[in-house]
């Protein structure tokens, strides 16, 4: 089951629900460990996305990424602005003029998207970042879309692996972003960015299975 | 948490058409993306651009005007601005001698000016950018974030300002700029913490008898929290750290900038300031210049900063060169 | 309760000492009482003096210097000075033309202003008052100890001083704080209270959801307590009183004057000042000059005061003439 | 029993005490109606005039009441320190050269210095001020001094009437002072001028009794 237009602006109503909803828990756990607006920041950008794509007429499934990953860039501000922004508009390059994208083209694609977050944010690993989500959600997509699987069942996989990138930020030490001021006060905190990074392809899961 | 306030989405634009209606004769805002843009610009010189998530006012639209910014582009709170937003200023104050983006060391403003640089010099408009990252209660190192921009952001904004009026290169400005950084070091510390209108409730919770010292100007958690301790100890412990990072020395002149956080009253500041003197005094460092007040802040937080900035006699004449910006203003 | 202090009873001392030390171009203290005074004084031209309680800085310290004010004397916090200070103060910069009390109206205030010109006029030395008034939200009466002086204070110590500057005689001099004060009006109001130092916890408190509306600036409750409202009801409500009161009347050229109480970051007093444009503009009355900021505080008390002052020409050209004192700076 | 120096001298001992004792409850008065400083003005004032008379060299009972009332007036600012500072300086003008005071002395100079209290403060009675303890109690004075008898039965029966003046100020809506400025608001507040007045005056008679 491949991603068609439609379903790709199904995918980004789903995951603005999903941000939206959980606004105010990213916002909880950035402030703990940042400036208490990431649930504000993703929040305003996916609403204005949504806005967009709503309004958008589409034939490639690139150009409803190519709208959010716009949007979100113009509106998000702060760190994750720029970096989902990114992610988007790698991905909408790489899909091209697809009208629809399978598997394969989905996981590279995330895969193009990531690289372009490493080349923006220069985080490694470990260094308590949504790096932490999407390096793992990467390896394990990649590995089901290799066997064949299609992508409902490779977003279930990197869902499962962002899940455990997730909780794996809680003892680290930050080395990127706002919380790496606090040094050694951040272990024992969760990531927000690695937190949005689950929720989103969670929920874009979701808006593929409709 | 009580704010004065309207629409919670609505507090960046309406502060700054009231900033604008107040301030008509130096400043005038852009009329499609939000940026305090100099009332006379463009002119003949680099121009000078700031911009960070608000919240700190009077930085930086406040520093906007003849002999400092010539645009400043605000975010949300304590949000850093998008990249449209540095572009579009750029484009409506350079005059030709090229653009000085002036950017806190945040990750988020980092690579949202990088990206508007990147954008200008696709058209072919020279840009050159300084990252501020003055604060010593962040352990620098490659391997990390590195420190964050502060209060020597103000001191840098007045210096460059003055010396692009004075019509240098961009490459001069720059290197001015670079050379502020270079000598600046700040730190800062809270007794509250302040609350994102956004958010709704302050962003963490300190006991009536400590405080976080390390602070930055987002609301974010300081370094450490320790007891209470009476002003002068503080003043100590933060002049202290500074004095040895950069390290001054002994005959050294410098600019000493006593910042409050915005909810902290006056009467406080300057009995800091004179403890501040009495620490610079003992260790034979020479106040040659001084700004006390609130000038770089965090919403209604209650705390300080201390900056200084190791003078030559180039900056101190930078520093003494007139500046009319509702802000900050002496010599005109 | 935390502050930035080191010994309780030592905190205006301090203060001031940080005062002078910051400028001590335009200010210096006086050698055995609690006094700010002009670092250039005497002057032969009449001696500008005012003084109350400590906790509304910068009036009325930082209101001393070119333009202004020739002395200031504070007392302790939120408590008159007493009149040995007024005595001395008017003794050490009186150059030979007469003194001009400028006197907030508080009973306290009053009284001790009052015995220090009887002591003074005793040994010959021509001194005038004028007890500042403006305060709308307190019902006037013969019977009651009247309006307070609040936000107008600033306005008519800096009209004044400029009218002293230019070499007016007494008579004149007081003429002028009279019409200010005949023509300004203002109206306060607070989120949080604020904490006398000394007493060690907050005067009052206020719920999450509710104001005290008529505030003074000693953290006294106000009138009225009432729901929060949006910033642009407040100031509709506040704004409108003031108008209604004068009156002020479509045509009527004012300076606006938004003030923090010394909590409020400055982003709220712009985005209440476009609320006050909105409002003065649907009047058709005509800001002719303005003011945004902190200026007649009450510690860290969150909150501002509106005040209207009506203008005509003598009064703008003495509010354009220049003045450089630590807080207010123009046209030098 | 006339009063002497050395009896005036513990007079203001005693008052000194009760004023430093009361300081956190005249305070918590001022915070209701006022402005928080009625017992750190008054603590200021009589520790000051406490060490000033402890320190001086007296021959006449009225040296030590102008001492008082000059460092009041010097040191206590707002409205309670002209006020006071003026009771004490009329009473230690009345006094003259006295070197002992009887309680006809001490009811007259009373009066004298309520009258400048009266001059300075323009209160009424009922304004809800000092000025409501300070009246009844001088009647009550006035009326056993007459009755011949001695200063401490007089000031027994001054300080009874001032307690009951302070509780009458109670419901009273404030004219003068601070309180005013409350309006309707001040209504069910005791004053803390007319509180201080009480203190002192039951102060004042411990002192006259060791
Ligand atoms: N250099 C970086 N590389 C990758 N992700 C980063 C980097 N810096 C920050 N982030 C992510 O951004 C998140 C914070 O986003 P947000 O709160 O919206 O921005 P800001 O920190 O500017 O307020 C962090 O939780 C982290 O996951
Ligand atoms: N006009 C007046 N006449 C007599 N007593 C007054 C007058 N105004 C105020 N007071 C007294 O002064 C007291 C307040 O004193 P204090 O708190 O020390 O001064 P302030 O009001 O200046 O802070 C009031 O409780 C009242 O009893
Ligand atoms: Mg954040
Ligand atoms: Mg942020
Ligand atoms: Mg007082
Ligand atoms: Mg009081």
């Amino acid at each position: 089951m491949p991603m068609n237009v439609e379903q790709a602006r199904k995918v980004f109503e789903r995951v603005t629900e999903a941000i939206i909803s959980h606004k105010e828990y990213l916002t909880e756990l950035d402030s703990a460990i940042g400036d208490a607006d990431h649930g504000i920041n993703m929040s305003r950008g996916f609403t204005k996305a949504q806005e967009k794509i709503k309004a958008g007429a589409y034939t490639e499934v690139g150009g409803v990424f190519k709208d959010v990953a716009m949007t979100l860039m113009g509106s998000v501000g702060g760190a994750s602005g720029p970096l989902y922004g990114t992610l988007f508009m790698r991905m909408s390059m790489k899909f091209g003029t697809k009208q629809e994208v399978d598997s394969a083209d989905f996981v590279e694609a995330f895969e193009e998207g990531l690289k372009g977050i490493l080349a923006l944010g220069k985080a490694q690993l470990e260094d308590k970042t949504m790096v932490d989500a999407l390096t793992p959600a990467l390896e394990a997509m990649k590995a089901a879309a290799s066997n064949g699987e299609d992508l409902p069942a490779v977003l279930e996989k990197g869902i499962a692996s962002a899940e455990e990138g997730m909780k794996r930020t809680i003892p680290l030490v930050a080395k990127k972003g706002r919380a790496s001021y606090l040094g050694e006060r951040s272990a024992g905190h969760q990531d927000p960015g690695a937190t949005s990074t689950f929720l989103i392809l969670s929920a874009m899961l979701e808006g593929l299975r409709e | 948490m009580k704010k004065l306030m309207n629409k919670v989405d609505d507090i960046v634009v309406e502060s700054l058409a009231g900033l604008e209606a107040a301030h008509c004769d130096l400043v005038k805002l852009h009329p499609s993306i939000k940026a305090v843009l100099r009332a006379d610009a463009p002119n003949c010189k680099v121009a000078v651009i700031s911009g960070g998530g608000s919240g700190h006012e009077p930085l930086h639209g406040g520093f906007v005007g003849f002999g400092m910014l010539d645009a400043a582009c605000p975010g949300e709170v304590f949000t850093s601005p998008t990249p449209d937003q540095m572009y579009e200023a750029a484009k409506a104050v350079q005059g030709g001698k090229g653009v000085l983006f002036i950017v806190k060391n945040y990750t988020g403003d980092v690579m949202n000016f990088q990206m508007a640089a990147d954008m200008l010099a696709g058209e072919g408009i020279p840009v050159a950018q300084v990252v501020i990252d003055d604060d010593v209660a962040v352990q620098d190192s490659l391997y990390t974030a590195g420190r964050r921009g502060v209060g020597g952001t103000v001191l840098a904004e007045k210096i460059v300002g003055a010396m692009a009026e004075l019509g240098a290169s961009l490459d001069e400005v720059k290197a001015v700029c670079e050379k502020v950084n270079a000598n600046v070091r700040t730190m800062g510390m809270a007794l509250t913490s302040c609350a994102v209108p956004a958010a709704g409730k302050p962003t963490f919770d300190l006991p009536e008898d400590e405080m976080e010292i390390g602070i930055g100007i987002h609301g974010e958690p300081g370094r450490k929290r320790m007891k209470m301790m009476s002003a002068k100890e503080i003043v100590e412990m933060m002049a202290g750290a500074i004095v040895n990072d950069l390290p001054f020395s002994e005959g050294d002149e410098v600019v000493a900038f006593v910042n409050g956080m915005g909810g902290t009253p006056l009467i406080e500041l300057y009995l800091l300031y004179n403890d501040l003197v009495k620490f610079l005094d003992a260790k034979k460092i020479r106040i040659a210049r001084k700004l006390v007040g609130n000038y770089i802040t965090s919403l209604e937080m209650q705390g300080f900063s201390i900056t200084l900035l190791k003078l030559d006699s180039q900056l101190k004449a930078l520093w003494d060169y007139p500046v009319h910006t509702p802000a900050l203003r002496w010599g005109k």
